[in-house]
């Protein structure tokens, strides 16, 4: 197996007496599709701001690519590859969708102080935007204000935000949060799609799609890890079990 | 008995986001429900929107003959909600016992009778909301949605977050609630276990429709079928 | 500048094909007012403009066919940018024949230049400062000057056995450290001295601060300049409050102290204050009986007249003065040569302009406030007849 | 010295409980409802007049005047708040900041119209124009009276937020205004008596500060700085806060000017500074 | 998440969510309002410059206005920061030049634009820094206290400033040593709308950049912008740095056209002012602003020389009645009147 690209070592986090991580360590290699699940208020967004920065750990590290980033600005952990999106849509609603793309395109390049339109430069950018779009079914809506597409559509472009900055490591947020499942066929497409040497963390409770994809779960539980393996592992562990239906509770 | 409460093809949500779409259910006066289904197919969004916190972009929600749906939240109250968030939502700048009594309205439930359901609190009743344990915040929320006196109840996942003794002694508590009172109570909850020994009706949600709504024994009978509706293993089959 | 005269010319060329009014035979002159008359200062503005209005309506028929228009424009308190704009856009847009009006100094100073550039006159109806009206030969000033209302009042004082010691207290802007030095060198010219000084915001809310500081001192007299309106109230307010008159404090001022409008807020806390003015609403003479009637006819029985009333009234006169006495053939430099030899019985009594200053030459009255008739009245009580600015004098 | 010090105090404190009085009201209806209202002042400087009309004009007693003030500017706020205030609830805070401003703009206009630009004094109760002494030290009786209205103000706030079922609503809804309704509290109502209750306040405010403060028809707009710096140091949808605030402010101004005049208001400016940068929320703030 | 906390997160978000309605797409000129108003505009200099002799004078005071509205729309209608101090950076321009020209005899024109312009960006980047670390009312209060605290040392430096009395003996050379200011404000007409025209050309350009981009990405999503990499609190601090200096070079413009610094360029109600113009125009628009700013300089002109007493009244009413029939200020009443207009047409 490769060396990980994002680890962390006993990341710990807690406001006062309340505990919301719990010494976690997790390793993360290039190429692996792992899902991240757990009941609700288990601590799965937490884990993923500690992981981004947006939140400082209590103790513990986040090691990404070899590097601790842990003391690091949540820019500086994006711009060293590790890239998250957003379980409720986080877009820039009154501006299209190939504006939207070029937006994080320009700060990848470096080009998010340039005070004065170079429209050469623009019609790089825009190709490049494009072949983003084009890559995930969206390039016919290109020049659409992204509130008037449809919520699954908006749940793509949040995914082609996250492309546009090349990430190393990227962080799913529920990605099919709030879609009709007859939309979730694009989103599946979209995922099946993403390149090989990409390592992908995905919180989702759409048991569907981490089955299929994931080839590790981890099963976080008041903070904690409770399990991790392989879906075949996770699914046939009665801990998991329980937790998810309630047993060993007597009513 | 009459229908107390009445969903008619209800489509709601948070905006232009529509997270309900297409859901009716009945409700006879005094009776119990249990709703579950997995994280995200829309269980908070349906309380929600029966008390009038989500838009409402169509359908009747009707209490009784009263028709609610175009109701601010406080006037849904007042017809006979009574409100337990998922989040507690406890007023951190009263004490306990206003919290307890900012929404108090003349009925069966007074504050002794709220004290005698969870002692606890009396012996809190001096402290600010923002000093309790998550399981007293609980009790709290229970406490101040039963002294608004309520035809019907709304819990949203009332177990969520607590410590395996606390969870048992709220539920003894729930249990004594639904033997010894008329009310009428809806229990949104992820534990299948608990919502099913809870209600002798239970409704499962599946992305914002209703997947199953029929007698609680069914599914304690089929644990197959309660995993597939709910369970973790959903995804192998 | 080529590009000036042809947008000129464009300009003149519109105006030649447009008929004369009337010919030669009634000219219709036009006075452009720039006083303030929004924000806190609104009430001086108010007082000029009805005195202005006042005068023009009771000598409407003065000058025969011609007619004086007024037209009143609002520089919103101390803002010179605004007056010059305001300024030049009535010389420019509506060709005013004359300017006037102005509370503020830094507001005329900044007007000055215009007038100079387009050869108006420029009559100031408030604006204290000595030296304001060397910023043009356009200006003519009716109403009057720091140092000749202050330096007959320190004459006074000098002379008063029973105050030995003298604190000050100005506004801190050019016409408060004008009085202060007014009343500083004319005390001095009688072998006294100030003994403390203190110069406070243009803006106080509260004067008890400084005041204390005057108890804390002990001096005989406290001599005061303010700007007027409420901060002069405030003042008394503070005066009480700390008890100085009890302390053994007189309080002297400039006029402003004692201004009459705002008296009946001072109450008795005012009672006793000696002032030096050119003018009291209380001035025993006919003339200035029938003037206060005419202004209460006018603007209610609530309304007295203060000094900035009879500012506007009498700048309103020497215009008229100057018309009249041009006889149809008005020019900036005549009607400012005409004025400069103006000279009229006021309701603040004899007025005449300095030919050699364009600065007014009055009576200045010691005053001290008393209460006739049950009203707190400014009763004069000692005269300095045809006071000219001592400020140029000394310069 | 020690007199000097003690008068000053007792000045700096009756500055502040008047910026207090005039305030509080500010800070709650900014902590409540979210709404940015820049014309308080002028709902002050409305029961300034009221007190004026009813002493002078009217011959009405004082201590009727007062409670005249509070009643009708709670009223006018009401109405205010009803047909327009209520429409601009969660709007865009420019949006706020523009009507409120136009709202400033045309009360001057009326009071000015009404009332004319020179400043208005109430009349004063014969019991209150003297002096009292407090030991060796004489001082007006009237700023005593504005000293025990401010405390009276705050404790019967007080009384009112924390001990009445109004109260606790008012606290509940500004914790969490979606819950409270949840419970049955109609906040639309809460939120028109909150609005009344704060200007009504403010305009007891104006009447029992127009010894201080005076009442002029540009009230509104120039002391409008002192009054946001009360509730932004202070911390909105608080009562002890601007409390506070106002102490702090008023003592340092009364205080500083004596001390080194030549410095003006720096202090008030300086300590607003710091306080803003230790604490953006302010000392007590709910919310920023 | 629950229910309540959800409505919760989205009405909190909502403020920001109106403001940001009001804005429509990037580029300037995307939609018809932001061209019949630049259309307008033009028209109207035109017009002035041809037959308005005796308005040159209000051309260069709207003029002025305008580019000091540019400014405050750069902050708050782009990059949501708020501010209710903004004559502080105004005031110390026109300070600057006068001061560089009364007592240090710097009297050229060009060189003090840029002279004020720096100054303001200096006290912009030291200002910046600590309003830049709070919001909402804590940071518009900042903005105030800073902004008072300078009118303060502006009134005290006496020696300098020439106190409340104003700024005695300034002096502007005649520009490029050619054009002197007359007093039928002819020159000042020119070089202001030059000046103006100049400015709005870099804010176009401007807003048409990454950079432009990247603001309006952090006031419609603050969170967003940083998980795409932007370091915010940097970009911010540029913008108000830059604000800064434009409302510097508008307060010189205004020094250098009136040959006078008074102590209110420096005071409280031009920075309620400017904001109200901003929001009278819509925020958010450059356009919105550059009509703002001409609405109520011409307003304010003409209902005070009608109504020199009471013209605040009308003015107030004008205010009140955009705010309740036009929530998104002037520009948002052209757009709708176009549509209108262009709904007929295609009918």
């Amino acid at each position: 197996m490769t060396a990980a690209i994002l680890e962390t070592h006993a990341l710990h986090k807690s406001f006062g007496a309340l505990t919301v991580a719990q010494n976690i360590n997790f390793s993360l290699e290039p190429g692996t599709f792992e899902a991240l699940i757990g009941p609700n208020g288990a601590g799965k967004s937490t884990f993923v701001n500690l992981l981004t920065g947006l939140i400082p750990p209590t103790s513990g590290s986040v090691i990404l690519d070899g590097q601790d980033v842990t003391a690091l600005s949540i820019e500086s952990r994006v711009k060293r590859g590790m890239v998250r999106t957003f379980q409720i849509n986080t877009l820039f609603n009154s501006l299209t969708v190939a504006e939207n793309v070029i937006l994080a395109l320009d700060e990848h390049h470096g080009q998010g102080w340039r005070p004065l339109p170079s429209p050469s430069r623009r019609r790089i950018i825009r190709e490049e935007a494009y072949e983003i779009l084009g890559r995930l079914g969206l390039d016919a809506w290109g020049n659409r204000e992204v509130k008037e597409l449809p919520y699954g559509r908006q749940r793509l472009v949040e995914i082609a935000i996250a492309l546009a900055l090349r990430p190393k490591v990227l962080l799913l947020d529920e990605p099919a949060a709030g879609i009709p499942s007859t939309e979730t066929g694009t989103i599946i497409e979209v995922l099946e799609s993403l390149a090989s040497d990409l390592a992908v963390l995905i919180i989702e409770h759409d048991m569907d799609l981490v089955f299929r994809f994931a080839q590790r779960i981890t099963v976080l539980v008041q903070g904690a890890v409770l399990a991790r393996g392989t879906p075949d592992e996770i699914a046939n562990n009665d801990t998991v079990k329980a937790v998810y239906l309630g047993e060993g509770i007597h009513a | 008995m009459p229908d107390d409460l009445s969903l008619h093809k209800i489509r709601a949500g948070y905006g232009a986001t529509v997270v309900l779409e297409d859901l009716s259910f009945d409700l006879a006066a005094g009776s119990k429900l249990s709703i579950i289904g997995r994280n995200g197919v829309g269980k908070t969004t349906l309380l929600a929107t029966i008390m009038g916190l989500t838009r409402l972009h169509a359908g009747r929600i009707g209490l009784g003959d009263l028709d609610v749906g175009a109701l601010r939240p406080n006037r849904r109250a007042k017809a006979g909600f009574g409100f337990v968030p998922q989040q507690r939502e406890i007023f951190p700048s009263l004490t306990v016992e206003e919290n307890l009594l900012v929404g108090l309205r003349p009925g069966a439930w007074t504050l002794a009778r709220v004290y005698d359901l969870f002692p606890r609190l009396r012996e809190r009743r001096a402290n600010m909301g923002n000093q309790l344990s998550g399981g007293e915040q609980q009790m709290l929320a229970f406490g101040r949605a039963l002294l608004t006196n309520p035809r019907v109840l709304l819990l949203d996942e009332p177990f969520e977050g607590l410590a395996p003794v606390i969870v048992e002694q709220l539920f003894q508590a729930l249990l004594r609630l639904r033997d010894e009172d008329q009310l009428s109570i809806i229990m949104v909850e992820q534990h299948a276990k608990l919502a099913l020994a809870f209600a002798p009706r239970t409704m499962v949600m599946s992305r914002g429709r209703i997947a199953f709504d029929g007698d609680s024994g069914t599914l304690i009978d089929d644990p197959a079928r309660l995993d597939a509706l709910c369970g973790i293993g959903g995804g192998l089959h | 500048m080529s590009l000036r005269s042809l947008m000129l010319g464009t300009a003149m060329a519109t105006a030649a094909i447009l008929p004369l009014a009337d010919g030669a035979a009634a000219k219709a002159y036009k006075v452009g007012l720039v006083v303030s008359l929004s924000g806190p200062t609104a009430s001086l503005g108010q007082q000029i403009e009805r005195g202005a209005k006042l005068y023009q309506s009771l000598h409407k028929n003065g000058l025969g066919d011609d007619t004086v228009e007024l037209i009143v424009r609002d520089d919103t308190g101390p803002a010179p940018d605004v007056a010059k704009r305001l300024a030049q856009e009535l010389v420019v847009r509506d060709k005013v024949d004359v300017l006037a009006g102005i509370i503020f100094t830094p507001n005329a100073n900044a007007i000055a230049p215009i007038a100079t550039q387009a050869k108006v006159p420029f009559v100031i109806m408030n604006a204290a400062s000595w030296a304001t009206t060397k910023a043009s030969p356009y200006i003519v000033r009716v109403s009057q000057t720091l140092p000749q209302i202050t330096v007959p009042l320190a004459q006074w004082a000098a002379k008063q056995p029973d105050i030995k010691s003298v604190y000050t207290l100005v506004s801190d802007y050019a016409p408060g450290i004008e009085a202060e030095e007014a009343f500083a060198s004319g005390l001095k010219e009688a072998g006294k001295t100030v003994t403390a000084s203190v110069r406070v915001p243009v803006q106080s809310p509260d004067f008890v601060p400084f005041l204390q500081k005057v108890k804390d001192a002990k001096p005989d007299a406290l001599y005061v300049f303010l700007p007027g309106g409420t901060q002069s109230t405030a003042l008394m307010k503070a005066y009480q409050s700390l008890g100085l008159k009890e302390a053994g404090v007189r309080l002297i001022g400039s006029g402003e102290v004692a201004v009459e409008d705002e008296l009946p807020n001072m109450g008795d806390a005012a009672l006793g204050v000696v002032t030096g003015f050119h003018y009291s609403t209380s001035h025993d003479s006919k003339l200035n009986a029938d003037f206060v009637k005419a202004w209460q006819a006018a603007y209610g029985a609530d309304s007295v007249p203060t000094f900035m009333g009879v500012g506007g009234y009498d700048g309103m006169a020497a215009i008229h003065g100057a018309i009249k006495a041009l006889k149809g053939k008005f020019t900036g430099e005549a009607a400012v040569e005409a004025m400069r030899h103006w000279s009229a019985e006021s309701p603040r009594g004899p007025i005449a302009i300095d030919p050699d200053t364009r600065d007014i030459v009055q009576n200045i009255y010691i005053r001290r406030v008393e209460k006739v008739d049950g009203a707190l009245r400014n009763v004069e009580f000692e005269t300095f007849a045809a006071v000219k600015d001592p400020g140029k004098a000394a310069k | 010295m020690i007199t000097a010090a003690l008068t000053i105090l007792f000045h700096g404190l009756a500055f502040a409980m008047v910026l207090y009085i005039v305030s509080v009201g500010l800070g709650i209806t900014m902590g409540l409802m979210n709404f940015a209202n820049l014309a308080h002042g002028a709902f002050a400087a409305a029961g300034g007049y009221v007190v004026v009309v009813a002493t002078r004009s009217l011959g009405l007693p004082f201590w009727v005047a007062l409670p005249a003030a509070f009643v009708v500017v709670a009223l006018a706020g009401a109405v205010v708040e009803r047909l327009v205030v209520r429409t601009l609830y969660g709007a865009d805070e420019l949006r706020q900041v523009l009507f409120s401003i136009a709202l400033l703009f045309m009360a001057i206009a009326g009071f000015t119209a009404a009332f004319g630009p020179l400043q208005q004094q109430p009349e004063i109760p014969a019991a209150l124009s003297g002096q009292i002494a407090l030991g060796d030290v004489e001082f007006p009786s009237y700023r005593a009276f504005v000293i025990a209205a401010g405390v009276a103000i705050l404790a019967a706030l007080w009384l009112l937020i924390g001990r009445t079922r109004i109260g606790m609503r008012i606290r509940a809804a500004v914790d969490n205004r979606n819950m409270a309704e949840a419970i049955g509290v109609d906040t639309r109502t809460l939120f028109t008596l909150t609005f009344a209750l704060g200007t009504g306040i403010a305009g007891l405010g104006g009447g029992i500060g127009a010894d201080i403060l005076s009442i002029t028809p540009t009230y509104g707009q120039e002391y409008l700085v002192l009054f946001l710096i009360v509730v932004a140091v202070g911390g909105l949808g608080s009562i002890f806060g601007p409390f506070l605030a106002a102490l702090c402010i008023g003592v340092v101004d009364v205080a500083g000017k004596y001390l080194l005049p030549e410095f003006g208001a720096f202090f008030i400016y300086g300590v607003v500074i710091a306080i803003l940068l230790a604490k953006p929320a302010g000392l007590f703030g709910v919310r920023s | 998440m629950s229910g309540i906390e959800r409505v919760k997160s989205i009405s909190a978000s909502y403020p920001g969510a109106a403001a940001s309605s009001t804005w429509r797409g990037l580029a300037m000129g995307r939609t018809g309002g932001d061209l019949a108003i630049a259309v307008l505009l033009g028209l109207g200099a035109l017009a002035t410059l041809l037959f308005g002799e005796a308005y040159w004078l209000l051309g260069s005071q709207v003029a002025i206005t305008m580019i000091f509205a540019l400014s405050v729309d750069l902050l708050v209608g782009f990059a949501g920061i708020v501010t209710l101090g903004h004559a502080v950076f105004f005031g110390l321009g026109a300070y600057t030049v006068g001061i560089a020209s009364a007592h240090l005899g710097w009297t050229e024109p060009l060189s003090g634009l840029l002279l004020a312009g720096v100054v303001a960006a200096l006290l912009g980047a030291v200002t910046g820094v600590l309003v830049l670390r709070t919001r909402g009312l804590g940071q518009l209060m900042l903005t105030m206290a800073f902004a008072s605290l300078v009118y303060e040392i502006a009134n005290r430096a006496k020696p300098v400033t020439g106190g409340a009395d104003g700024l005695q003996g300034m002096v502007i050379a005649p520009i490029l040593g050619l054009f002197e200011f007359d007093i039928f404000g002819l020159t000042a007409f020119l070089y202001t709308l030059a000046v103006l025209v100049a400015v709005v050309g870099l804010a176009v350009l401007m807003t048409r950049s990454p950079y432009g981009r990247s603001l309006v990405g952090i006031r419609e999503n603050r969170v967003r912008m940083q998980a795409i990499g932007t370091n915010v609190q940097h970009r911010l601090l540029s913008i108000y740095v830059m604000s800064a200096a434009l409302a510097g070079i508008a307060g010189a413009l205004l020094a250098q056209t009136s040959q006078f610094v008074g102590l209110n360029v420096l005071h409280f109600s031009l920075s309620g002012e400017i904001l109200i113009i901003v929001a009278l125009g819509g925020a958010g628009r450059l356009w919105g602003a550059l009509l703002g700013a001409l609405v109520f300089t011409l307003f304010k002109d003409r209902l005070s020389a009608l109504d020199p007493a009471y013209w605040y009244f009308w003015l107030g009413l004008l205010l009140a009645v955009i705010v309740l029939f036009a929530p998104k200020g002037l520009i948002g009443l052209v757009d709708r009147l176009l549509s209108i207009l262009h709904r007929k047409e295609s009918l």
